[in-house]
């Protein structure tokens, strides 16, 4: 691997974490008005932005429409300007698809869909800036969106990635230790329940650090649920201040 | 094209079988369908028929300049590529979702886990590496694509042999397969997937799903290991809920499949060796089923030329003359020779034969269905005999063709030898 | 023209003092409501293992054993009875297709408008092949909620003479929630307009009619020029309505009116300038606060 | 001129066929010539795109998918030699406003590629029950640099040749339905190479019935 | 013609193979021979004065002159009077889609129930199984099913109640499934009592007392597509005698 030190002795990592750590997480709810249901989030350095549309009636070919649910419809695109290297294709490329298809896998499990019958819901996500973790920073910035349009779900759905260095799991990878060569593991939680919404793990892991390894990654996401948590407790005492009879 | 939609009626019963711990093929939760590996004529062409999925890969190589940022490694390229042939759902030229999927799952099982040592791939360094393409094509479509993929791919990672290459100062030369002999890749590992299916919100989990179960499915894992008991992947797709003990056990599980997935594909591999060493031919020939009813053979023929000359004249005069006048051959009795006098049919297929032929196949169609039948005994737990294995085997009829007595008429008609077909087909047991 | 330019700032809530805010039942999705089996579970709430879970985040209503969860912002719940303003989306074989900000497509059968020459005229095939002359796509209309399907599409009447096609005007789309439920939501402003406040988040801003036509069916619009006065009374209402909304406050004819008459020393193109938005909001709550006080 | 007749070159590899292959298509087979080898699977007649609706016939595409890479040119022209034969064959005006599909995956590519095409395209098509007027086969013929005829030749056959030839030949007068020819021949040639095509056609057809006789042997 | 017809019944014809009319092929000693009527089935086809096979198969009689071939083909065409099991697709207005594994889907009018009125529309959801029959099934018409016969009755027809497998066999099987004295069929009694219904396009629907039951019919008939009659017999006798 690089000569970089992934976790020094004392227990640090290169942004200074600890091992446990989670990076900063901000978030607004509500931010556009035309939207059904918009919301920022920062995670560190990765900022990503998310709207809701819908539930509405399918637009386009009525024959994606399914007679006892909604369709989830979700696109996944990076700025031009969001990373380092300034990116040609801002979505359409295979892993782009692949990130929209994991989006709508994970917001299948977690939307109540069957309320909707024969209706679609639109999720879209830009990734503003980029520094590792994008598809969990997808994924909680989503939730923040999906709950702001009021649409019904089990349980927020908050995502995490974590590596594994040393015999020690990371959490919350950022770039530089994502492209340094560990074995990542990119989980989607419904904290409450502890059901996992989705799994994807790269790289070579031995299967008795399996164990380890998502138990780490569900501390992590229940760590963000508790932010997310309070971002929307937030907004909802503002604005139902606003609305008050 | 639409594909035939799913009836309520196979949903509710499909699952109610699931719940029984019953599979439409008769299998148990845990196993695997037949899995029979075959190779190409090439180096690096493979197939692979998982019960009735059945995929072809192909390994080619080509020298390109490496990437950037890595100026010592050669570069690996996946494709999968679902043919319309596969099933009436696959648009060509369309990045559908499961285009996508497969595409990723494949280069994320083979190309990240750093299977193949991509450094020995380099050429000169900065200047040329080796570009490995694999392409995967689906042939037919019965479920768990990914497995299948898989094992192809894998596979045929291991059959590929690439030109070797000679540096001379600034010159590559590239050496053809009669100068030296190709060199194999150099395969760290062999990460093979395995899929579990899970049915009514995670509460029944199967192994290796078949179409019709994947479409009551409420979500899929694919787990990719190697026989070391490293995971090289994980990728959970499809709205499931998944509770961190169900991944643990199918892990448990996928170690186990894949170590025997591994022993096959050694085998097969080891075989095709030996058949390679002894000068055999390895083509499709030689893959081809030689005991199916729907298959045929003919060794080489000759056309007979005698009265091509005449025949060519005759074209010359139809060229001039109205084409009414050729001699037009109606077959007035189907089956018999027609015009020429070409050469004596060879194939027995005179009724009465046939009613021998059919005979005797049934006698050893009976002594094989015995065997069978001891067979799943031993395998059955609660003696459910009628498995689809067996009647699958009904299938194959052997209908061994008459020695062909051709006469040789013509001066071009060689004997052809016919090699021992060295049967690859191996069930999982 | 100077323009007017603006760096994003953090927009300062209208703070009243009444931060009663543990008055209400606020949830999350996920929350547990009550682990009690004796309640009935209404929208945005569902069953985990016998405990009433919210499902969206807002505020907890019970009525009797129902229990509900009312989220703050949502699409358009249409209840037999509703006024909307809609749009024809798509002409159908004895139907429209009519886009009213609920989840699916309303539907406004044939044979629930009137048609020109007597209400109780058999719809002829020939009605059927002239739909589009009466709505075409884009078209927007008034109308009541009929009825309901399983689905939750809504089915859509115009059976009165004050729905129907709209003519020359001007269409807000809000947040359905903050229309307040009324006796009617056709309004004659003093001010010189009309409005017409569907339940769905439509609103329809249009000059007073001098008269009612009889016998157009609903289906002839006016095309005679608005005078410039009412265009600016119109707009005036328009930017008003956008102010409110961007606050939060219920829309009604009073709280619209209030709005206007506070608006008017400023010139309307400044109406919707931040502090100019705060400082009328501010006064229609005082005035809204006062008339109820 | 004779001495072409005497020439051993004129041979057809061994060939095998196997039909109903796939349980997905309505209508597979795969043909081998040599070590040539294509699969072939039928769709249809089934639902069609309207943009490709055809109201008085069906509409048949033809896909050929290469064993590396994606189809190119070399491909579309392919496909529309195979199509072109096959509509010829087919009685397409039986099922109007729906839609054949026949895709052929190459296998392995030993020399005469298109004629392999063209026969598992007609097995394939047999195997689906499509009506056909009649049947057809592909023929390859090379002309080597001493004017031998070289029939169904090899890859490497293929690349000393002079000249290229295939012809599809239909079953009941054996005349060319297709040719496609690459290189530079007389017309002596051509008709010589057509003469033997056809003296070659009728081995395949008779390979056709005995294939699809033993096919049928169990219900007979 | 009549006569060569006869004598390859019960052979293997090609496409393209032809039966000219001309009845001097047949020497006949005595008087002339009158031009017989010939009824063609699939598989064959009047072009000029020949008759042409068009499909690959066998060569089937039926007194007294009726010929067809009789071919191993998997996608069904519709033909009027056929009863099929349809998959109702959509539901919409006043008819229902049904797909039948043909070129495009039929339409099946609500009325078309026994005793459907108006106001009693027939239950049926989208994803039911219906048992129909083509009262219109023309190449250049969209085919169009009922589930009555001409007199209103529903004579076996309708939706399917629940349970049930559905599963797809070759055209080929199911005609002889439901030749008047089917073996496959009398073989299948002697081994469990099951409710086996049987369309048209190759699609068969067996219920039986257990889900196991189903599965082994399901897989009998399915691998009898390809059994000689005696090897069939043999599998069955030894599912019958099997430890079930």
């Amino acid at each position: 691997m690089a000569g970089l030190e992934l976790l020094s002795d004392q227990g640090y990592r290169l942004d200074g974490r600890k091992a446990s750590e989670l990076r900063k997480v901000q978030a607004r709810m509500g931010v556009f008005a035309q939207a059904d249901g918009s919301a920022y989030l920062e995670q560190g350095n990765t900022k990503a932005l998310a709207v809701v549309y819908g539930p509405h009636e399918i637009r386009g070919s009525r024959s994606r429409a399914l007679h006892d649910r909604a369709v989830i419809n979700c696109q996944y695109s990076m700025a031009t300007f969001s990373t380092a290297e300034r990116k040609r294709r801002p979505h359409g490329d295979r892993k782009s698809t692949e990130m929209s298809l994991h989006l709508k896998q994970t917001f299948e499990a977690a939307v109540m869909t069957q309320l909707y019958p024969r209706s679609q819901i639109d999720i879209y996500v830009k990734i503003l800036q980029s520094d590792g973790g994008n598809y969990s920073v997808c994924v909680n910035a989503a939730t923040l969106a999906v709950i702001d349009a009021g649409i019904p779900m089990r349980d927020y759905v908050c995502a995490c990635t974590v590596g594994f260095v040393d015999e020690t799991p990371l959490a919350d990878l950022c770039y530089a230790e994502e492209s340094g060569g560990v074995s990542s593991l990119a989980l989607a939680l419904l904290p409450r329940g502890g059901q996992i919404a989705l799994l994807q793990m790269d790289a070579r892991l031995h299967q008795d650090h399996l164990e380890t390894l998502i138990e780490a990654a569900m501390t992590a996401c229940k760590g963000v649920s508790k932010v997310l948590d309070e971002v929307v407790r937030q907004h909802l005492q503002e604005v139902s201040v606003l609305t008050g009879e | 094209m639409k594909d035939t939609p799913l009836c309520n009626c196979e949903r509710d019963f499909l699952l109610k079988a699931i719940e029984e711990k019953k599979r439409l093929d008769g299998r148990q939760t845990y196993d695997y369908r037949k899995i029979k590996i075959t190779f190409g004529t090439d180096y690096g062409c493979c197939f692979v028929d998982l019960g009735k999925t059945r995929v072809m890969a192909q390994v080619s190589c080509e020298l390109v300049a490496p990437k950037d940022n890595r100026p010592n490694e050669g570069i690996m390229f996946f494709n999968v590529e679902l043919s319309p042939m596969a099933s009436p759902a696959f648009e060509q030229g369309r990045q559908s979702e499961l285009s996508v999927k497969l595409n990723r799952q494949l280069e994320r099982c083979l190309r990240n886990s750093k299977c193949i040592d991509t450094e020995s791939l380099c050429v000169v360094s900065g200047e040329k590496v080796w570009q490995i393409r694999v392409d995967v094509h689906m042939l037919n479509h019965d479920g768990n694509l990914m497995d299948a993929v898989s094992i192809a791919a894998i596979t045929a990672l291991c059959h590929f042999r690439r030109p070797d290459v000679g540096i001379q100062g600034d010159e590559v030369t590239v050496y053809s397969p009669e100068e030296r002999d190709p060199i194999p890749l150099s395969i760290y590992h062999m990460p093979i997937s395995v899929s579990f299916s899970f049915f009514q919100e995670g509460t029944y989990l199967l192994v290796d799903p078949c179409e019709r179960e994947e479409r009551v499915m409420d979500g899929l894992l694919m787990i990719a290991m190697n026989k070391h008991r490293e995971i090289c992947s994980i990728q959970s797709s499809g709205g499931i809920m998944l509770l961190k003990e169900q991944v643990m056990r199918c892990s448990k599980i996928a170690s186990v499949k894949v170590s025997e997935i591994t022993e096959l594909i050694n085998k097969a591999l080891e075989n095709d060796k030996k058949a390679r060493k002894a000068g055999g031919r390895c083509g499709f020939a030689e893959s081809m089923p030689q005991e199916r009813i729907t298959a045929l053979k003919k060794d080489k023929t000759a056309v007979e030329m005698t009265d091509v000359s005449e025949r060519a004249n005759e074209i010359v005069q139809k060229a001039e003359a109205l084409p009414q006048t050729v001699p037009s051959p109606v077959v007035p009795v189907p089956g018999v020779g027609q015009v020429g006098q070409g050469p004596q049919n060879t194939w027995g297929l005179d009724e009465e034969e046939d009613e021998e032929d059919s005979d005797e196949e049934q006698e050893e169609q009976v002594t094989k269905m015995e065997e069978e039948h001891s067979e799943n005994k031993e395998e059955s737990r609660g003696g459910e005999v009628v498995e689809i294995s067996d009647s699958e085997e009904e299938e194959v009829v052997i209908l061994h063709p008459e020695k062909p007595d051709r006469t040789p008429k013509n001066t071009g008609s060689t004997s052809h030898q016919k090699v021992a077909a060295s049967s690859k087909k191996r069930t999982k047991k | 023209m100077a323009a007017d330019m603006r760096l994003p700032t953090i927009r300062k809530p209208v703070s009243l003092s009444v931060s009663t805010s543990d008055r209400k039942d606020l949830v999350v999705p996920g929350d547990v409501i009550t682990s009690d089996t004796g309640f009935m579970r209404g929208h945005g709430t569902y069953v985990d293992e016998d405990k009433l879970t919210a499902s969206v985040a807002g505020e907890v209503q019970r009525v009797d054993k129902l229990i509900c969860v009312r989220p703050l912002k949502t699409r358009f719940n249409g209840e037999v009875g509703d006024v909307v303003v809609g749009r024809i989306t798509e002409v159908q074989q004895k139907r429209w297709k009519v886009e009213t900000n609920s989840r699916l497509d309303s539907v406004l059968l044939l044979s629930s408008v009137n048609l020109p020459g007597g209400e109780l005229r058999r719809r002829s095939a020939e009605d059927e092949l002239t739909m589009r002359e009466y709505l075409q796509e884009g078209d927007l209309i008034s109308a009541e909620v009929q009825s309901v399907f399983s689905d939750g599409a809504l089915s859509l009447h115009t059976r009165s003479l004050k729905y129907g096609k709209l003519g020359q005007g001007v269409l807000v789309q809000l947040s359905p929630s903050l229309i307040k439920r009324q006796k009617t939501h056709f309004h004659n402003l003093p001010c010189g307009a009309s409005i017409i406040l569907g339940n769905n988040g439509f609103v329809w801003l249009y000059p007073t009619p001098e008269q009612q036509e009889e016998e157009a069916g609903g289906f002839y619009t006016s095309l005679e020029p608005v005078s410039l006065s009412d265009r600016e009374v119109i707009s005036r209402l328009r930017n008003c309505l956008l102010a409110l909304a961007a606050h939060k406050v219920l829309l009604y004819d009073t709280s619209v009116l209030y709005c206007y008459e506070s608006s008017l020393q400023h010139q309307v193109k400044d109406i919707l300038k931040p502090e100019v938005m705060e400082e009328i909001v501010m006064l229609t709550q005082q005035k809204l606060l006062e008339q109820e006080g | 001129m004779m001495e072409v007749c005497g020439s051993s070159n004129v041979t057809l590899r061994e060939f095998g066929c196997e039909q109903s292959l796939l349980s997905r298509p309505d209508g597979s087979a795969s043909f081998i010539q040599g070590d040539t080898s294509v699969m072939a699977g039928v769709y249809g007649p089934a639902e069609v795109k309207v943009s490709k609706e055809i109201y008085d016939r069906a509409t048949l595409e033809v896909l050929i998918q290469p064993k590396v890479g994606l189809p190119s040119v070399r491909e579309r022209s392919q496909e529309q030699c195979v199509r072109e034969t096959c509509e010829a064959s087919l009685l397409l005006s039986l099922h109007p406003r729906s839609s054949l599909t026949l895709i052929l995956q190459v296998l392995h590519d030993d020399g005469s590629l298109l004629s392999c095409f063209l026969n598992a395209a007609c097995m394939a098509l047999m195997d689906a029950g499509l009506p056909m007027s009649c049947l057809f086969c592909g023929v390859t013929c090379a002309i080597d640099a001493d004017g031998q005829i070289i029939t169904d030749p090899t890859a490497a056959q293929e690349k000393q040749s002079r000249a290229l030839m295939t012809f599809a030949i239909d079953s009941t007068e054996h005349r060319v339905m297709m040719s496609s020819t690459k290189g530079s021949f007389s017309v002596y040639e051509l008709q010589q190479c057509i003469a033997v095509s056809q003296k070659a056609s009728e081995k395949i057809f008779q390979f056709y019935r005995d294939s699809v006789r033993r096919r049928y042997s169990k219900t007979l | 013609m009549f006569s060569t017809l006869k004598e390859k019944v019960g052979e293997v014809l090609l496409p393209g193979d032809e039966f000219s009319f001309d009845t001097d092929d047949t020497i006949s000693l005595t008087e002339h021979v009158k031009p017989e009527k010939v009824v063609c089935g699939p598989g064959l086809r009047r072009s000029g004065d020949r008759l042409v096979v068009c499909k690959s198969g066998v060569l089937r009689h039926k007194q007294p002159n009726l010929f067809w071939i009789e071919s191993q083909q998997r996608r069904y065409v519709p033909a009027k009077g056929e009863t099929i099991i349809g998959i109702v697709t959509i539901k919409s207005g006043d008819v229902f889609k049904v797909d039948f594994g043909g070129s495009e889907q039929a339409s099946l009018s609500y009325l078309a129930f026994e005793g459907a009125t108006k106001r009693n529309r027939p239950n049926v959801q989208v994803g039911d199984l219906v048992f129909a029959q083509f009262a219109i099934a023309n190449k250049d018409m969209e085919p169009e099913l009922v589930c009555i016969d001409s007199s209103g009755r529903a004579n076996g027809m309708g939706v399917f109640g629940g349970g049930g497998l559905l599963f797809k066999v070759s055209l080929g099987l199911v005609r002889r499934l439901l030749t008047p004295h089917s073996e496959i069929r009398s073989d299948l009694d002697q081994l469990f009592p099951c409710e086996l219904v049987v369309g048209m396009n190759g699609r068969v629907w067996v219920k039986s007392s257990s889900i196991q039951q189903s599965l082994i019919i399901t897989n009998l008939l399915q691998s009898s597509d390809t059994m000689t009659a005696s090897q069939r017999q043999q599998l069955f006798q030894r599912v019958k005698q099997g430890p079930l």
